[in-house]
């Protein structure tokens, strides 16, 4: 059997590389992919306690997670293709016209 | 809220107010004859009242008279209590009377803005009264203070001087500093009141009245605070040597009846007698400052006398002559005893006849040259006559020849001043010799000697007006100098009073007239 | 009707400025008058109100006390004192005059009266609130109304530091210039004003915050709080310090009073009036009314720090007014010079000298609102705050020199404005705790003299330049009401100030018994106010002073050796 | 061979996820991403979530990730020369150290939660499929329903953005 | 595993006022398809109308005391749901009519526009009644990707894909952090019901948890340091779409943050009160100092917005009942004065075309009213009285010293100061500088209603605000047994302590 603490450190090491790759990345399209790494991280994390806790609360939570995740990159990408369409560029360096 | 009239009619109000009635009443005139013709009238009324005042007083009293009273702040023992005694009655009398002459001459004189001039002037003749007949010492302060409003306006708009804005100004800032002190020291004297009453638990208040503040006694120390406080005030405006300076500006700057206001009424001094000396009586005769004051009074007779035998200007001459008599009268006041007192109240009057009437004189000068420097004159004794005439009585009155009233007053203080220390006596004798010598030096130099250049027959004599102001002058120092007696009896009451509570110091004279008022 | 008179003279000019909303900018005169007619309703409101005051009963009166918030433990709470009374009619009294004394105003008149009405509204409010959270609301109230009517309608002194003397002297080199450096600037003495203030105001909520809190009682009513609130020692420094110094940057007091005399200089004639009247006053009051009534022992035992900060205050306020070339500045370091003579009068925590530096502040008031309303006329007339470029103004103006005069005199303390009693009042009250104070604020006295004498030569006498040939005197009725206005309630005051003294008296009585615990001294005869003790002593003195009787007391006559013995001994 | 399923799913997702915040071309990222998701749904197998594991691997992989490459198609990006954010140096610093105590801290916890009603042998009875619907439409019923109208807004959302407007979508009578 | 669902009709009556915006929100897409021809205008009407009739239902319900809960706790109606539903409708109305003139702007698809508002107004009327951590996530997405298209709406601007661009990104990183913080207190708790997570022990995975789900409400309301979003987003998106995300969203994630921490976390108070005072403390310094900077008005209204943020989250510092009704006070003054501010910018921006705070010089002598309503509503965010954002202000501070959070209240004090100066120089442009151009200007009357609205709520709240504070008072009221000051006593619990 495997133990929830394995499931726990794989999630929390998807987690941690999505962030990452989330403050580390220049290109849009790839920082949205991480944050789709840590959304599944958190899947992981709601599916593995929904078996060990014996409930099914958690793998609803999971099933809207993905639902409003496909909802959102319908709108982000149609963000950034609005985007490119004027600057043609992806880059998080590169659209800089408001300063930070 | 009237609480007294000790006389059944208020004659001191009357005689308080009736200038500014009439200055007032001056307002609505337009014409400018009216306007003179009704300034007379308003001063000579008023004489005729002070000369009422001055007979209805009953003399070889120290009472308070004609006293009223009335409540003004009274939670802060403010009132507005006006009475005379001996000390103060003759003031009254001589203020009116010069007012009068001062009217007199400004007929002639003044050209411009005459209505102003006579409102202003009949304004200053309120608060000089004032001056003399509050007993309430906030009061007194309020007419001291209220005195430079219409001086100020005197000198700067009629002066004749081209410095006189700085005069004016110099003249109100040096009396003011000096006041603010004064209020200090009438504060404290009101303090100290408030807390003899807190520490004996009896009715605890605060009070301004003179006659109360003289009910308690005041601790020495106190005293002697108190005294140096008032005196910053009353030696700015007397003026005592070092705080001198304003004097011969304004002297000269100013118009000729502001400078016989202020060389006649001896507002510095009589604070002195009238306050200083009664409510702090153990400062006064203390060591300190008796030798302190004395020094200051010597020190101005000389000086005043040798600086003014240098003055080519006679309004300077007399500015400084002022200064020295002052310094006599304020030897007198600290000779501390009974001839001392008498002659310096009896010198404060003369020298509103003498001194006021060389000023006078001087004014009859400048109008005819526009000046008052030797260089204008000369020989005119021949041209001039009369004028060279009154000139020389009233110069001789100054001096303190005897026969003239100078020369009562001048040997009281003398008798004074040695009983004191026979060194106050030797060098105010000294004094003496000195301001024959600058008066008698310059008359013979403007008098007597050749015809000054450009002085021909322009020059006219005395005409009636003016003849009238040196008649009065002449016929009051004939009279005090020959027949003093009228004058020191109305003095003598209240001198011998001062004298005694000076030799009784505050706390055992207050004993007493707590025990009487109690019964 | 119960009693709405307060309600009446606060919201007055509200309802003025919000008429005047409706009004349209074009229609100057209607706007003029209308902010009149509001000023004139509040202020013969605050005249009745203030002779209505009824002295021997003391305590508030008119009072009017709405709920307004029972979660926070407010409520709209209005009523006078001996002390708000005078105040709230210096305060309409400074209005009136300022309505007319703006009455030539062209620019965006409307904006101007709505903010001047604001602006007095407020400080009415002020001293009427009997409820924390409505004195600190009304008092950040009058902050913004300043800021925009300084900015909007305040004057440059242009060129200021180009400017040279006759003597060829850069206004840059003299004295006077580093105590006024960047400060020709209306926008920049706007804002510093404002933050000022607003730096001072947030440091009283801090104690006002406190209060509420330690005092435990939900409540903001300061009644209440005086009653029931009790701190502990340190806390209770912490908060008197932070009420004290929050409310004491608008007093000014010495080293917070920076904004002070930068704001007077640019702001508007009616503006610096208020200003320099009234809305400096409110640090004063707020320090009475709530450091003296909530926090009495550590009032007693903190005042002195006023009474070391006083003495700055007077003389550097009048050393710089005395080297300052502008009018303003002259008039502006003056308010802040005798200001410390109102915090030595609160200082000294004595019933006559707090009584006394109340009645100073009415007497400022008008003092110095006069005095500023004709430098606001003279720079009307002539566009210049430059005293040694003015002069001989007298020719060309000689009513407005004679008020000038006036307005200098009272400012000095002269007899015969209310001004005069105040000092003396001062004076008396503080020698005890503060001679070396009292000599100081004398030695001010003459300095006053000097400076303002001195600015009143530079102005009014000595040669003109031509080009003020044009300068028109005061002459029409509205340009002559308000100084008249204010030049009578000044001496009338000083002449008559029986009830005057009754009405302070009346609330500063039981605030000094609380504070110093000493019993005011005609307990007593308490119940004939009026009167109080005098009278016997009167009664008594009056008997002995006939003169046909009695002889002068100045001679110790009838006094036997044994009688004197036996009193001296007794004594 | 449960724990060797586990283990396999787990390193290819780690390693997958790895490679896509590390490699330079999007659509290899895109590449590794569908691998990474297709061995979590091996994962959610594992932990009898096949209901689940169907929907990621036909909505995620199918769908969304479809919809990325779709993009980066239509995009058509270049390989990025210089591909890491200009401040990365720090930001990772501070990242891997948030991300190290976060995992310790994470792994380190009990994780006990309350246990519910449905324990593995009721969900293997009726299929998780039958378990998840009976929830879905009972308890959650509501948040389906938000869903529903989410996606609906995400659509139209979607639509004025990218679409190309036509000139009926030019609606310029106004002005 | 049964099927137990039953909805009674006064179960679906707590629905209504959702099921009515769903439905109106269809008919307003419905109508923009099929009637191509009408004014877009009218649109909003349509849609105001729609928002009035939900309104009307909320205020019925919230005098009628209707309140209860469903789906097993997970969508409530009570005072606090029903207050911020006011309050995000309320706010909605507003945008919409300020949007008439704006609108006219966008070149394509302004029908579509109004159906995106009243999206994220649902979106956050479902937030304000959501209980557990599953209804958070979703509603708060289902909010925010209105916003995400919306701010990205001007589609030829670069400012504005570059806003929405950015938004998006820190939006859906935040959703994803939510739903990582949400998966950590599920595998703590095994509930995801408020309530039920109350009971909870207190363990490293659950303070993570909830760590993280404060990170994402922290992007929400823009609190330092989740804030980077903020300036640039305001900046570039459409200014109607500005002052929507500035206002309603807030209130909407106070909604959620007040449940969370009064309910979920009230045993853990100690040490959530220790990070919302830094987090307050950083936000009203952060924003303060930095708007001092700004030229540009939306942005400097960013910055004011993001230290606004930090004086509410005092009183959730604060941590009692009263601390929350000063949040709900608070937002109240927050929305007029916040709102008007950007109807006045929205206005002079259809107007002159610009944003930048150096063309408002001299508005006053441009438009007497503008300036005049500009006044109030910056002197509303100083704080200053007789305006309603004293009265908010106070409210904080009142309820915070209560409990004792001194520095929290000095720090809020220097920066009421701060602000003053800034808000101060906006008012110097108005008022004192003089126009480049003259010329006068003129606004249209839905923009003249909402700033109208603005000012009285202004002055209104601030004048008389005691109706207000029964209100919010009476909305937190199921908290007064929760919350209350002796929690703070309690002792403390370090945050990862063993």
């Amino acid at each position: 059997m495997v133990p929830l603490s394995a499931y726990v450190a794989l999630s929390a090491t998807l987690f941690a590389t999505g962030l990452i790759g989330v403050l580390i990345r220049r290109n849009f399209i790839i920082v949205l992919m991480a944050v789709e790494i840590m959304l599944n991280a958190a899947n992981i994390n709601l599916v593995a306690f929904s078996h060990y806790l014996e409930s099914m609360t958690g793998q609803i939570v999971a099933l809207f997670v993905i639902a409003i995740a496909g909802g959102e990159a319908a709108v982000g990408l149609a963000i950034i293709i609005v985007v490119f369409r004027g600057k043609i560029s992806t880059n998080v360096d590169e659209i800089n016209l408001l300063k930070w | 809220m009237l609480e007294e009239f000790a006389f059944g009619f208020p004659i001191l109000s009357l005689l308080l107010f009736l200038p500014l009635l009439g200055a007032l009443s001056l307002w609505l005139l337009d014409d400018e004859d009216l306007i003179k013709n009704a300034a007379l009238a308003v001063s000579a009324l008023e004489l005729v009242l002070a000369i009422i005042v001055l007979l209805r007083f009953v003399p070889d009293s120290a009472a308070m008279q004609f006293s009223e009273r009335l409540r003004w702040i009274p939670p802060l023992g403010i009132s507005y209590h006006l009475a005379v005694d001996g000390i103060s009655v003759l003031f009254v009398g001589l203020t009116a009377l010069l007012t009068t002459l001062i009217v007199v001459h400004s007929c002639d004189t003044v050209r411009q803005q005459i209505k102003l001039y006579f409102m202003t002037l009949l304004a200053l003749e309120t608060t000089i009264i004032g001056i003399f007949v509050s007993i309430d010492l906030i009061l007194f302060f309020v007419f001291w203070e209220l005195m430079l409003i219409p001086s100020y306006f005197l000198i700067k708009l009629w002066g004749g001087g081209v410095e006189r804005q700085y005069a004016a100004l110099k003249y109100v800032l040096y009396t003011l500093l000096g006041s603010v002190f004064m209020l200090v020291g009438i504060a404290l004297l009101n303090l100290n009141y408030h807390d003899w009453a807190v520490t004996h638990h009896i009715e605890p208040s605060y009070s301004f009245d003179f006659l109360e503040l003289l009910t308690v006694p005041i601790p020495r120390d106190q005293q002697i605070l108190i005294f140096w406080l008032i005196f910053a005030g009353l030696a700015f405006k007397a003026p005592i040597v070092p705080f001198h300076t304003w004097l011969p500006d304004v002297l000269l700057e100013g118009p000729i009846g502001m400078a016989v206001v202020l060389a006649g009424i001896k507002l510095g001094t009589y604070g002195f007698i009238r306050f200083s000396l009664p409510l702090l009586p153990d400062a006064s005769k203390s060591e300190g400052v008796v030798t302190i004051m004395a020094t200051l009074a010597l020190i101005a007779i000389v000086y005043g006398a040798i600086v003014a035998l240098i003055q080519p200007d006679f309004r300077r001459l007399l500015a400084f002559s002022s200064i020295s008599h002052l310094g006599f009268v304020v030897l007198g006041l600290f000779a501390l005893n009974f001839q001392g007192l008498q002659g310096s109240l009896l010198t404060m009057i003369n020298l509103g006849f003498s001194t006021a009437g060389l000023f006078f004189m001087a004014g009859f000068l400048y109008v005819r040259r526009h000046n008052t420097h030797l260089s204008a004159f000369g020989g005119l004794a021949r041209q001039v006559p009369l004028l060279a005439t009154f000139l020389l009585i009233i110069g001789l009155a100054s001096i303190g020849l005897p026969g003239t009233n100078g020369f009562v007053g001048e040997f009281l203080i003398l008798l004074g001043a040695f009983k004191a220390h026979w060194v106050y006596g030797a060098v105010a004798v000294t004094g003496v010799i000195l301001g024959a010598a600058y008066f008698l030096w310059y008359y013979e130099r403007a008098m007597f000697g050749p015809l000054a250049q450009g002085l021909g027959q322009a020059m006219a004599d005395l005409h009636a007006r003016e003849l009238f102001i040196a008649v009065s002058l002449s016929i009051m120092i004939f009279w005090i100098g020959l027949y003093p007696a009228p004058f020191l009896r109305i003095m003598n009451g209240s001198v011998q009073a001062l004298v005694q509570r000076l030799d009784h110091g505050s706390a055992g004279a207050v004993q007493a007239t707590r025990l009487i008022s109690r019964e | 009707m119960i009693d709405s008179t307060l309600l009446i003279i606060l919201f007055a000019p509200f309802a003025g400025a919000t008429t005047l909303l409706f009004v349209s900018n074009k229609q100057a005169l209607l706007v003029r008058v209308i902010a009149a007619a509001a000023a004139g309703m509040s202020l013969l409101t605050s005249f009745y109100m203030f002779f209505a005051y009824d002295p021997v009963e003391g305590g508030f009166q008119f009072v009017k006390r709405f709920e307004w918030s029972k979660e926070l433990g407010i409520a709209f709470y209005l009523g006078v004192d001996g002390i708000g009374a005078p105040l709230v009619l210096a305060s309409s009294i400074l209005l009136f005059a300022g309505i007319f004394i703006s009455w030539h105003i062209k620019d965006r008149t409307k904006e101007f009266y709505i903010f001047l009405l604001i602006l007095a509204a407020a400080t009415m409010g002020v001293f009427m609130s009997l409820d924390l959270f409505f004195l600190y609301f009304f008092y950040e109230m009058s902050v913004i109304p300043m800021y925009l009517l300084l900015g909007v309608w305040g004057s440059h002194t242009k060129g200021y530091l180009d400017m040279s003397d006759p003597e060829g002297l850069k206004k840059r080199d003299s004295v006077g210039f580093i105590f006024n450096f960047a400060a020709n600037s209306k926008e920049y003495a706007a804002m510093k004003l404002t933050l000022f203030l607003s730096v001072g105001a947030v440091v009283a909520l801090m104690g006002i915050l406190l209060i509420y809190k330690f005092s435990g009682l939900n409540t903001f009513d300061i009644l209440v709080l005086r009653e029931q609130a009790k701190f502990s020692g340190s806390l209770a420094t912490i908060i008197w310090l932070l009420i004290f110094f929050g409310f004491a940057s608008i007093a000014p007091i010495w080293p917070l009073h920076s904004w002070s005399p930068v704001g007077h200089a640019a702001a508007p004639a009616a503006t610096s009036m208020l200003h320099a009247g009234v809305l400096m006053k409110l640090g004063h009051f707020s320090i009475i009314r709530i450091a003296f009534e909530i926090l009495p022992e550590t009032t007693h035992e903190l005042m002195p720090i006023a009474a070391v900060l006083c003495i700055f205050n007077i003389f550097y306020g009048g050393f710089v007014a005395y080297y300052a070339r502008d009018t303003k500045y002259v008039i502006g370091y003056s308010s802040s010079s005798h200001m410390g003579y109102v915090f030595l009068g609160m200082a000294a925590l004595d019933y006559i000298s707090l009584t006394g530096a109340v009645l100073y502040m009415f007497a400022h008031a008008l003092a110095t609102g006069m005095l500023f309303a004709m430098a606001g006329w003279i720079y009307d007339q002539t566009h210049m705050r430059d005293i040694p470029s003015l002069g001989g103004l007298v020719n060309r103006m000689p009513f407005v020199a004679a008020c000038f005069m006036v307005a200098c005199m009272a400012s000095i303390g002269m007899p015969g404005t209310v001004n005069f009693i105040a000092e003396v009042m001062i004076i008396v009250g503080s020698w005890h705790k503060y001679p070396f104070q009292v000599l100081v604020a004398v030695a001010g006295i003459a300095l006053t003299m000097a400076y303002l004498f001195r600015m009143m030569r530079g102005v009014f006498y000595g040669p003109m330049e031509h080009k003020y040939s044009h300068a028109h005197d005061a002459v029409a009725p509205v340009d002559r009401l308000p100084l008249l206005l204010m030049i009578a309630c000044s001496i009338a005051f000083g002449i008559f100030p029986g009830h005057f003294y009754d009405v302070i008296r009346s609330g500063v009585d039981p605030l000094v018994t609380r504070i110093t615990a000493v019993v005011p001294l005609a307990e007593q005869t308490r119940e004939e106010l009026g009167v109080r003790s005098e009278a016997k002593v009167s009664g008594d003195l009056s008997r002995s002073l006939l003169p046909s009787d009695n002889p002068s007391p100045l001679t110790p006559t009838r006094l036997s050796s044994s009688q004197a013995h036996a009193s001296r001994g007794s004594e | 061979m449960v724990l060797a399923f586990f283990a396999y799913c787990s390193l290819v997702s780690i390693v997958a996820g790895f490679l896509t915040v590390a490699l330079k071309n999007p659509v290899h990222c895109g590449i590794a991403l569908l691998t990474l998701l297709l061995h979590v749904a091996g994962l959610f197998v594992l932990l009898n979530a096949e209901f689940l594991a169907m929907v990621q691997i036909i909505v995620y992989a199918g769908a969304i990730l479809v919809l990325y490459l779709f993009v980066l198609m239509l995009l058509n990006l270049k390989t990025d020369e210089r591909y890491l954010h200009s401040r990365f140096a720090l930001i990772l610093f501070a990242a891997v150290a948030i991300c190290g105590e976060l995992l310790l801290l994470i792994v380190g916890s009990p994780f006990g939660g309350l246990k519910g009603d449905a324990p593995t042998e009721v969900v293997l009875k009726d299929g998780a499929s039958y378990a998840i619907g009976i929830k879905m439409f009972s308890d959650y019923l509501l948040q389906f329903e938000i869903i529903g109208v989410f996606l609906t807004g995400a659509i139209v959302g979607a639509i004025v953005l990218a679409k190309t407007p036509t000139s009926a979508d030019i609606d310029n009578r106004e002005g | 595993m049964t099927f137990n669902l039953t909805l009674s009709g006064a179960d679906l009556l707590l629905l209504v006022p959702e099921m009515l915006l769903t439905v109106w929100l269809c008919v307003v897409l419905i109508v923009d398809f099929a009637m191509p021809r009408l004014p877009k205008e009218h649109l909003a009407y349509l849609s105001v109308g729609g928002l009035g009739g939900v309104l009307a239902c909320l205020l019925w319900f919230d005098l009628a005391g209707i309140s209860g809960s469903l789906f097993a706790h997970m969508f409530v109606v009570d005072g606090l749901a029903l207050f911020f539903k006011i309050f995000v409708v309320g706010a909605t109305i507003l945008v919409i009519l300020a949007s008439v003139d704006y609108v006219r702007r966008f070149r394509f698809f302004k029908g579509e526009y109004y159906f995106l508002v009243l999206m994220s107004a649902l979106g956050m009327m479902f937030m304000a009644s959501a209980n557990d951590l599953l209804s958070v996530f979703i509603t708060l997405e289902f909010s925010t990707f209105g916003f995400y298209v919306l701010v990205a709406y001007l589609r030829d601007d670069a400012a504005s894909n570059e806003a929405g661009l950015k938004f998006f990104i820190l939006g859906v990183f935040a959703a994803a952090i939510l739903a990582y913080g949400i998966s950590l207190v599920y595998g703590e708790t095994g509930k995801l019901v408020f309530q039920d997570i109350a009971a909870a022990s207190y363990t490293p995975g659950l303070v993570i948890g909830f760590l993280l789900i404060f990170a994402a409400l922290g992007f929400k309301i823009g609190a330092v340091p989740f804030h980077s979003w903020i300036p640039d987003t305001y900046h570039g998106a459409p200014t109607p779409v500005t002052a929507f995300l500035s206002i309603a969203p807030k209130g909407a994630a106070f909604a959620i943050l007040i449940r969370m921490f009064f309910v979920s976390l009230v045993a853990f108070k100690p040490a959530w009160v220790l990070l919302l005072v830094g987090a307050s403390i950083l936000s009203m310094t952060y924003g303060n100092i930095v708007a001092i900077a700004q030229r540009n008005m939306k942005r400097l209204l960013a910055y004011s917005g993001i230290a606004q943020i930090g004086n509410i989250l005092i009183g959730l510092a604060a941590g009692t009942k009263m601390g929350g009704d000063a949040i709900l006070f608070y937002l109240l003054t927050y929305l007029f004065a916040n709102l008007g501010a950007f109807a006045i910018v929205i206005a002079v921006g259809n107007l002159i075309r610009s944003d930048e705070i150096e063309d408002y010089s001299g508005l006053n002598r441009r438009s007497p009213f503008l300036a005049f309503a500009m006044l109030v509503f910056l002197l509303s965010l100083a704080g200053v009285p007789p305006l309603a954002g004293f009265i908010g202000k106070l409210y904080i501070f009142v309820a915070a010293i209560k409990e004792g959070l001194y520095t929290l209240i000095i720090v809020g004090l220097i920066n009421i100061v701060i602000s003053m100066y800034y808000y101060l120089v906006i008012v110097k442009k108005m008022y004192i500088n003089e126009p480049t151009d003259p010329s006068p200007l003129s606004i249209s009357g839905p923009m003249k209603a909402v700033v109208y609205v603005g000012l009285a709520g202004t002055l209104i709240l601030g004048i008389y605000p005691q109706p207000f504070i029964d209100w919010v008072v009476a909305a937190t009221l199921m908290f007064s047994n929760v919350v209350d000051s002796t929690a703070s006593m309690r002792p403390t619990v370090p945050p990862f302590g063993g």
